[in-house]
């Protein structure tokens, strides 16, 4: 009876959704305010090849700063509210194969993931990929050896450290720059090169570390309070 | 192409939202949420979609000068980074909730956890 | 000046840095988390005070692009406020919360930092992307500081919480993707201009915004888990929630409202109302304090929804409406919160805890007066000018049903604080309390009365209002434990130095007033010398019969509409704690109150609708009233009678008077219930001219008859001397609501002359009653007795009061029954008069019952040794008896006075005076002969008696003729109990408590219906996530049909 | 000033006509009373004898001052009433001092003296006293209605509450009396005159049962001759008040005596014929009867 219920708002939901879809046409061409980050003019005003990150970093970095804030958010509430958890877990003794690849997988991941977001501004990718990447890397080893301690006051100090940078650089925009998180505080560089985009690769370098870093310890965290009871 | 993603992450919305309103084990109902939010983004790249378009990124054979033309919206795919990270915390988040409740009652039953009504 | 933007980078930064600092420093996180909101709140401050000296808004782009190309943020006059009040919000909650985030760690206090700082940007970006980010940002947040106290009540409603805002949020982003495919921008400005509610998919849009905005706001009844939330999270963090949050949320509708079309208004209102009257209702079957503020908290945020949907029609008058509303809930909904978490009971009825720190008792006072809109807070001007506003346009639904909310609303609200003023405290465990939840409570409480004074400021009409008695008030107030002798001085100086600045202009140039005003302060003054008899300090007397006292005195200096609602609310709140004051005054201080906020509801509506019809709030120009008489007259007429008791409205009377303390019954009965008759008069003399108004009139005059029936019937009844004196005021109104209903110049002679003779004996019979019971220790007639032998400074007020009231020839009451004959004669109410004339002689029952069974009869053996009554009560007793000497004697000197004036409005057609001769359209009258021959006639007559007797033996009490039988005890000797039987056997009927009935049945009925209506919230999370998506579509469906 | 004291020699020979007037009516009514019970009754000049006893007794007690003051409180009201009367009409000199105030005063002051007999009586302790008192203020309640209701209809009727109008109004001839013009309002005040003068029916108040009961229980002496001058006084001045409102009033003594004779005799004749009604009996009966006539009374003349 509930769920007849519960089907006829789902239903009218639909019904109430279905002129988004149905007025939906798709794009023949650019929409004005891509078509604005497209212009060679403003392409060259950032000078990141990847417009995508050109747009997370830049136009709309606040976005990626809230972004940044609530990953932090989520993983300072998961800190405190899953600690003082004591309990014994006991661990199934992982495969020699598993923890030989993971010992050879480490670092190469770990490799990727800082390449990823360090060429942000030119491939595909960037700090928050790369960060996911870093912390694959993180959970691959919490998997092939549970026993062995994690520093996570190194994490934490990554993630403030990285974090400080962000919103330093971001300020510096506003106070030497025109406006906040103005990427044109450093050279802009030469189109298409590692050393362009002015303070794009920076701050996304260290989002990547920060993503890395917070992942990280949520995934810490939630190991940490596995218990058999 | 675009309309066919527009139209799975409307259904995948759907779904979502049913697991949310239907299912009674917390973690369906996470799942549910996910789901609900995974739609969305489907939904946020279809939108972002030019017919004929390739990705934003300018490299050699998406040259400055004809970007305009032959790339998609860079703005929902920067939207959709955000709205996944934000998805991601949210679902982290609940997935602690739901922890520290089967926890306390030994029980993911939602229809268990009424202790506050009225 | 400091760009805003560094808000964030303050907000952020420090709460990145707060990583490197050791998790044992936590005092250290602790203070600079509270320097950077200081910091953050300094840039606000900053802000606003440059934008309120007249700087230009400023936009703020990020990333060196203007908009809609990069987001950008503004900081305006709305925004600087706003991110003011949150970062005070944010500061003292801080502060508040210290013990609890140092406990929780430094990851708990960058949460709160983090959560300040995004209120902050959701109050200043543009951008609505952007927006969204840092919604979830705040939600985020909020999640996580639900579940400060880890309990697992807290965890459950954060799990209900994430979820209902996981899908809110999940449509809010849907919609803004589409907005931005439809309009190709995501800047909000960009999108307002786009206007994408034409399309059939951009309304659709827009609708998804605005909804998840809306329930965001917790509409009813779609709100279930915020009000889990409110109950089981630290009450610090429900007080955030309740006074940021939701300050911030509102402003986010405010500012996204720009991208709809208009039908959006009628939505808002809709849903605003719903919220409003629902959450109200719900709360009054509420007993847990936090959920009840809840429930409070939510029925505010849907007045102010409401209130936004009636922007089309307030105009520029939205921006003070809301402002005052808003601040007035967030300085309010923060500092109960507060008080919540000093109290830790969460049972309503344990709040009488407070009591043990009376500043706590106080700030809990003066947040629910706030709440309520009493003055002088915020909300009561924004209340008034939303009113106003919304009767100028005609909107009398929305009209009526926020003052049916705000009546709900003060239900719950006065039940609680009679709870707290009432109820039993010693068993509660003390109260633990740090110095740092008590500052943010007790500056908050500060900061409402300054933030009420600079909001009068801003309201022209009342400019011309007098705060020295507030001051004073407050003064007294500061030396509240001085002892009772010391403030009563003082009291009564001010009264005096105030009468005699405010009288003798008043006997110059109006002498209506000047009566009412020498009964108010001349009455004042009389009742507080009472007071002298009392010992010890009095704790909290002086400031409210004071605020009672000033409130009446504006009520009589008033010239416009508001100084005169002003003032009565003053009055009305300053009563309320005067009644409450009485041992079991509880209830009875309830229903008073209940009453008179219906009844100043009333009032309103009525001063609202006089707007509307004449542009202006000037009293005298109810004079000139066209349209709508009816109903004006109505409102107002039932909003005094709610003062004057008239029957229907009488109930909280007996007991209220009765309970009272014996100096505080002559107040709220001599004194208090002239307030309502002023308001009478005043409506009456300036709308009486015409045919409508006669007709109601008419009823009026019937109702007034009836009352003074049914009261003297009642009072004949009653074995409790000072409910029976109460009954007879209810009898005595009834008479002066007649006199006045007939519209006619002897009518309201009648009427005042009434009044002043009401106000002298029954001042003198409540305080001589008040007195004695003071010596007996009972209010129970029976248990009384042959008092004359101790009491004889008693027995002679007491004789020389009934008289006056009986009406009876010499005394004053006398010239009241004529002027009645004459004024019902002339205007041809004759069965309505011969009801009111019979009702008078009933009076004698009562009369008698009283001076017997509390003087005459037989001596009780445990009253053997009392003595007379105290010498303070004597002295204004005799004082008030030498007036009613005066005037029985000389009437001419009050009443052709009051002719004369009243020949302003009722020309006098046939009342002459010759000396003390008065001829009247049907007889005559010579006060000041029959005083005279009575007097000689008695003193002779007592004389022979007396020559006769002299040598009689005076015998003791039991020495009767008892049928051969001495009478062993006083008790069974001493006829007093249910005296009237036989009476009551014929007449009872009419006096069968139907309306109390009535009113219990309509209690009953409210009760059963919230009852009804809040198993809604089964507490099933997962249903309250339906209720929001039920609620999406319920609005859509609405939309579209 | 010579006026003055004419006035109020001529008052004071009036007081003494109407006391004994008052005397000899109640000695002749209790003659009646008895015959019509088949006893022979008092002689008729019983109630001298008792006076005269009564002030002469010399013992005397006294339960306080309010005890004393009761019969003073009385026999004021019962003096009052006759000093604010009219008796004579067409004599400045047998007006009294009706100049002071009108009907209304009248209407009011008859509570004068029960108000302070009832005090008096109460200091006596006796609950048999308050007893009296209680039913005796009941009964008065509903008395007071019709007659309030009739003195109302003939306020509006001669658009006047002097009294002294009001019977000059009546003067040329038996027709014009209240009884003839105004017949209705006439039966509602009688129906009250009986309840005033607490005859029977309506004497339950100071019902002479196997034991005293009544405000007088405790009086005796001094005190009790002051009650019985008020009395003869008081029955006398009840019954001038409604000759003159609806008996055309009396233009010499020898009308006087006759028409308040024969109202006086009313009240006995009825109270000879009709046994004691009880407290909520009579209360009843006067708020049905005798209620609804004298609406009626209103109602033909609004």
């Amino acid at each position: 009876m509930k769920n007849i219920f519960t089907l006829m708002i789902l239903v009218a939901f639909g019904i109430m959704i279905y002129p988004l879809v149905n007025s939906f046409k798709g794009n023949d061409k650019l929409p004005e305010l891509g078509n604005y980050y497209a212009q060679p003019e403003n392409v060259t005003k950032v000078n990141s090849a990847n417009l995508v990150t050109a747009v997370v970093v830049t136009y709309r970095g606040l976005d990626t700063l809230g972004e940044v804030s609530i990953l932090f958010l989520t993983a300072a509430i998961i800190a405190f509210f899953l600690k003082k958890q004591t309990g014994k877990h006991e661990v199934r003794e992982n495969s020699e194969i598993f923890t030989t690849a993971a010992k050879v997988l480490f670092p190469l991941m770990i490799i990727l993931g800082v390449y990823i977001f360090m060429n942000g501004h030119l491939t595909p990718g960037g700090g928050f990929q790369g960060g996911a990447v870093i912390a694959s890397a993180v959970i691959l080893m919490l998997l092939a050896f549970p026993e062995v301690p994690v520093n996570q006051k190194l994490l934490s100090y990554m993630e403030s450290i990285s974090g400080i940078v962000f919103v330093g650089l971001a300020a510096l925009g506003a106070l030497i720059g025109f406006g906040y998180l103005d990427n044109a505080i450093l050279p802009l560089g030469t189109f298409g090169k590692f050393l362009s985009a002015g303070a794009v690769p920076i701050i996304y370098s260290f989002v990547g570390l920060k993503v890395g870093a917070e992942l990280s310890n949520i995934l810490v965290e939630f190991k940490s309070v596995q218990s058999n009871e | 192409m675009e309309y066919i993603a527009l139209g799975t992450g409307m259904l995948v919305i759907l779904a979502g939202l049913w697991a949310i309103m239907t299912r009674k084990n917390l973690i369906r109902i996470i799942i549910g949420f996910s789901l609900f939010d995974t739609g969305i983004h489907l939904v946020l790249v279809a939108i972002s979609y030019v017919k004929g378009g390739t990705a934003p990124i300018l490299d050699s054979t998406v040259c400055i000068q004809d970007a305009a033309q032959r790339i998609v919206d860079p703005v929902p795919q920067a939207l959709v980074l955000t709205a996944i990270v934000i998805g991601l915390g949210v679902t982290a988040l609940m997935l602690a909730f739901a922890m520290k409740m089967h926890k306390e009652k030994g029980t993911l039953d939602i229809r268990s956890f009424k202790d506050l009504k009225w | 000046m400091i760009s805003p933007i560094h808000i964030i980078t303050i907000g952020l930064g420090v709460a990145f840095a707060l990583g490197f600092v050791n998790k044992k420093a936590k005092n250290f996180s602790a203070t600079i988390m509270l320097v950077a909101i200081g910091l953050m709140g300094a840039i606000s401050v900053a802000w606003l005070t440059a934008l309120l000296q007249g700087a230009e808004t400023v936009q703020i782009f990020t990333a060196g692009f203007k908009p809609p190309y990069s987001i950008n943020l503004m900081m305006g006059i709305h925004e600087a406020f706003l991110t003011t009040l949150i970062n005070v919000a944010g500061l003292l909650g801080g502060l508040y919360l210290l013990q609890s985030l140092k406990n929780a760690g430094n990851h708990a206090i960058m949460v709160f930092l983090v959560f300040i700082m995004g209120l902050n940007v959701i109050i200043m970006t543009r951008d609505a992307f952007n927006l969204f980010v840092f919604m979830e940002v705040v939600s985020i947040a909020t999640a996580g500081l639900i579940i400060l106290t880890e309990t697992g009540k807290s965890i459950q409603a954060g799990f209900k919480y994430m979820l209902a805002t996981g899908i809110i949020a999940g449509i809010l982003l849907l919609g803004i993707i589409f907005a931005y495919y439809f309009s190709g921008t995501l800047n909000i400005d960009s999108l307002a201009e786009a206007n994408i509610t034409t399309l059939k998919g951009g309304s659709v849009a827009v609708l998804m915004i605005l909804v998840s905005i809306i329930l965001e706001l917790k509409p009813f009844p779609a709100n279930g888990w915020a009000l889990d939330v409110y109950e089981a999270s630290n009450p610090g963090i429900s007080a955030m929630l309740s006074a940021a949050s939701a300050t911030a949320l509102y402003f986010v509708l405010f500012k996204v409202l720009a991208i709809a079309n208009e039908n959006w208004y009628h939505i808002l209102t809709v849903a605003g109302m719903l919220t409003f009257i629902g959450s109200n209702l719900l709360g009054i079957k509420q007993n847990k304090a936090r959920r009840l503020l809840g429930y409070s908290s939510v029925g505010q945020m849907g007045l102010l929804m409401a209130i936004l949907g009636l922007k089309p029609i307030l105009g520029d008058k939205l921006e003070f409406i809301a402002a005052t509303i808003l601040v007035s809930h967030y300085l309010a909904k923060a500092g109960l919160f507060w008080l919540a978490g000093i109290v830790e009971n969460d049972n309503i009825k344990n709040w009488s805890a407070l009591r043990r720190k009376p500043i706590l008792l106080v700030l809990f006072g003066t947040f629910l007066f706030v709440l309520i809109g009493f003055p002088p807070f915020p909300s009561f001007y924004g209340k008034w000018e939303l009113i106003m506003q919304l009767s100028s346009n005609q909107h009398y639904y929305v009209l009526a049903l926020i003052l049916l909310g705000s009546f709900l609303e003060g239900i719950y609200l006065f039940r609680w604080l009679g709870y707290a003023i009432k109820m039993d405290f010693e068993t509660l465990p003390e109260l633990n309390i740090n110095w740092n939840k008590i500052i943010p409570p007790v500056l908050f409480g500060v900061l409402v009365y300054v933030a009420g004074y600079f909001t009068s400021a801003l309201v022209p009409e009342l400019s011309a209002l007098n705060y020295i008695p507030l001051l004073f008030i407050a003064g007294i107030y500061f030396i509240d434990s001085l002892p009772a002798y010391i403030k009563n001085t003082v009291a009564i100086i001010g009264m005096s130095i105030y009468g005699y600045q405010i009288l003798p202009p008043l006997y110059e140039n109006d002498m209506l007033r000047f009566i009412f005003a020498a009964i108010f302060i001349g009455g004042g003054i009389l009742t507080l010398t009472a007071g002298y008899a009392y010992k010890g300090k009095r704790s909290g007397f002086y400031p409210v019969a004071l605020l009672m006292y000033a409130g009446l005195a504006y009520i009589i200096q008033a010239t416009n509409t508001l100084e005169f609602f002003f003032g009565w609310e003053l009055m009305t709140a300053g009563s309320y704690f005067l009644i409450i004051r009485g041992k079991k005054s509880m209830p009875h201080g309830l229903s008073y109150m209940l009453f008179s906020i219906a009844g100043a509801y009333a009032i309103l509506a009525g001063f609202g609708l006089s707007f509307a019809g004449t542009g202006t709030y000037n009293l005298s120009s109810l004079a000139g009233i066209s349209s709508n008489i009816t109903i004006i007259f109505s409102l107002l007429a039932i909003g005094f009678m709610t003062k004057t008791a008239s029957l229907g409205l009488h109930i909280w009377l007996p007991g209220a008077h009765a309970e009272a303390e014996s100096d505080v019954s002559p107040m709220v009965s001599a004194i208090l219930l002239k307030a309502g008759v002023f308001g009478l008069l005043l409506l009456i003399i300036n709308m009486g001219h015409n045919t409508e108004t006669a007709q109601i009139g008419y009823i009026l005059g019937w109702l007034g008859a009836l009352t003074a029936l049914v009261g003297n019937l009642a009072a004949a009844f009653q074995e409790d001397a000072k409910r029976l004196l109460a009954y007879s005021s209810i009898a005595q109104l009834g008479y002066i609501l007649f006199a006045l209903a007939m519209m006619s110049h002897l009518g309201l002679l009648t009427a005042m002359y009434y009044s002043i003779n009401h106000f002298l004996y029954k001042a003198i019979l409540f305080l001589t009653i008040g007195a004695v019971v003071m010596r007996v220790g009972t209010h129970m007639m029976y248990k009384m007795g042959g008092l004359i032998k101790n009491m004889p400074l008693a027995f002679i007020a007491v004789l020389i009061g009934i008289i006056a009231l009986s009406g009876v020839p010499p005394l004053s009451g006398f010239g009241g029954k004529w002027l009645l004959y004459n004024a019902i004669l002339a205007k041809g109410w004759y069965l309505q008069g011969a009801m009111v004339l019979f009702s008078g002689i009933i009076a004698f029952l009562y009369l008698f019952k009283l001076i017997y069974s509390v003087f005459l009869g037989q001596m009780k053996d445990n009253l053997r040794h009392v003595k007379d009554i105290s010498i303070w009560f004597a002295i204004p007793v005799y004082i008030l008896i030498i007036g009613i000497m005066i005037i029985s004697a000389k009437p001419e000197w009050v009443l052709q006075p009051l002719g004369d004036m009243i020949s302003q409005w009722y020309p006098n057609a046939a009342l002459a005076w010759n000396g003390g001769l008065a001829t009247g359209p049907y007889g005559y009258w010579n006060g000041n002969g029959i005083m005279i021959t009575v007097g000689i006639m008695f003193v002779s007559l007592a004389t022979w008696l007396w020559m006769m007797s002299r040598k009689a033996v005076q015998v003791k009490q039991f020495n009767i003729v008892y049928s051969a039988e001495a009478p062993q005890r006083p008790e069974t000797t001493h006829i007093s109990y249910n005296i009237y039987a036989g009476y009551n056997k014929a007449l009872g009927w009419i006096v069968a408590p139907k309306i109390t009935a009535f009113w219990d049945t309509m209690t009953e009925w409210i009760h059963s219906l919230a009852q009804y209506v809040r198993q809604l919230y089964s507490g099933n999370g997962q249903l309250y996530a339906i209720y929001v998506l039920a609620y999406i579509v319920v609005v859509y469906f609405t939309m579209i049909f | 000033m010579d006026f003055e004291l004419k006035r109020l020699g001529f008052t004071l020979l009036g007081l003494l006509i109407v006391l004994n007037w008052g005397l000899l009516m109640g000695a002749a009514m209790r003659k009646i009373g008895a015959r019509v019970g088949k006893r022979y009754g008092i002689p008729w000049f019983q109630p001298w004898i008792n006076l005269v006893k009564n002030y002469a007794i010399r013992t005397s007690l006294s339960h306080g001052i309010m005890f004393y003051l009761g019969p003073v409180f009385r026999l004021s009201g019962g003096i009052g009433l006759f000093l604010f009367m009219p008796m004579i009409i067409g004599s400045q000199l047998w007006l009294n001092y009706s100049f002071q105030g009108d009907l209304v005063l009248i209407m009011y002051f008859q509570f004068f003296g029960m108000l302070g007999m009832a005090l008096g009586a109460g200091e006596g302790g006796h609950p048999y006293s308050a007893i009296g008192i209680s039913r005796g203020l009941s009964q008065f309640t509903t008395i007071e209605l019709p007659l309030t209701l009739a003195i109302i209809s003939i306020a509006i009727q001669y658009d006047t509450l002097s009294i002294i109008e009001i019977v000059q109004a009546q003067q040329g001839g038996f027709m014009n009396w209240t009884v003839f013009t105004n017949p209705v309002a006439t039966i509602a005040a009688m129906l009250s005159l009986l309840g005033v003068l607490s005859h029977s029916p309506f004497n339950l108040v100071i019902a002479p049962n196997e034991n005293p009961i009544g405000p007088p229980t405790e009086y005796h002496g001094s005190f009790l001759g002051v009650l019985q001058t008020n009395r003869a006084i008081l029955h006398v001045v009840e019954a001038a008040l409604f000759m003159n409102l609806f008996f055309g009033g009396a233009t010499n003594w020898f009308e006087f005596f006759a028409k308040t004779f024969l109202i006086y005799f009313w009240s006995v004749f009825v109270g000879v014929v009709f046994p004691r009604f009880r407290i909520e009996q009579s209360v009843s009966w006067f708020l049905k009867v005798p209620l609804v006539i004298g609406v009626l009374a209103v109602i033909l003349y609004m």
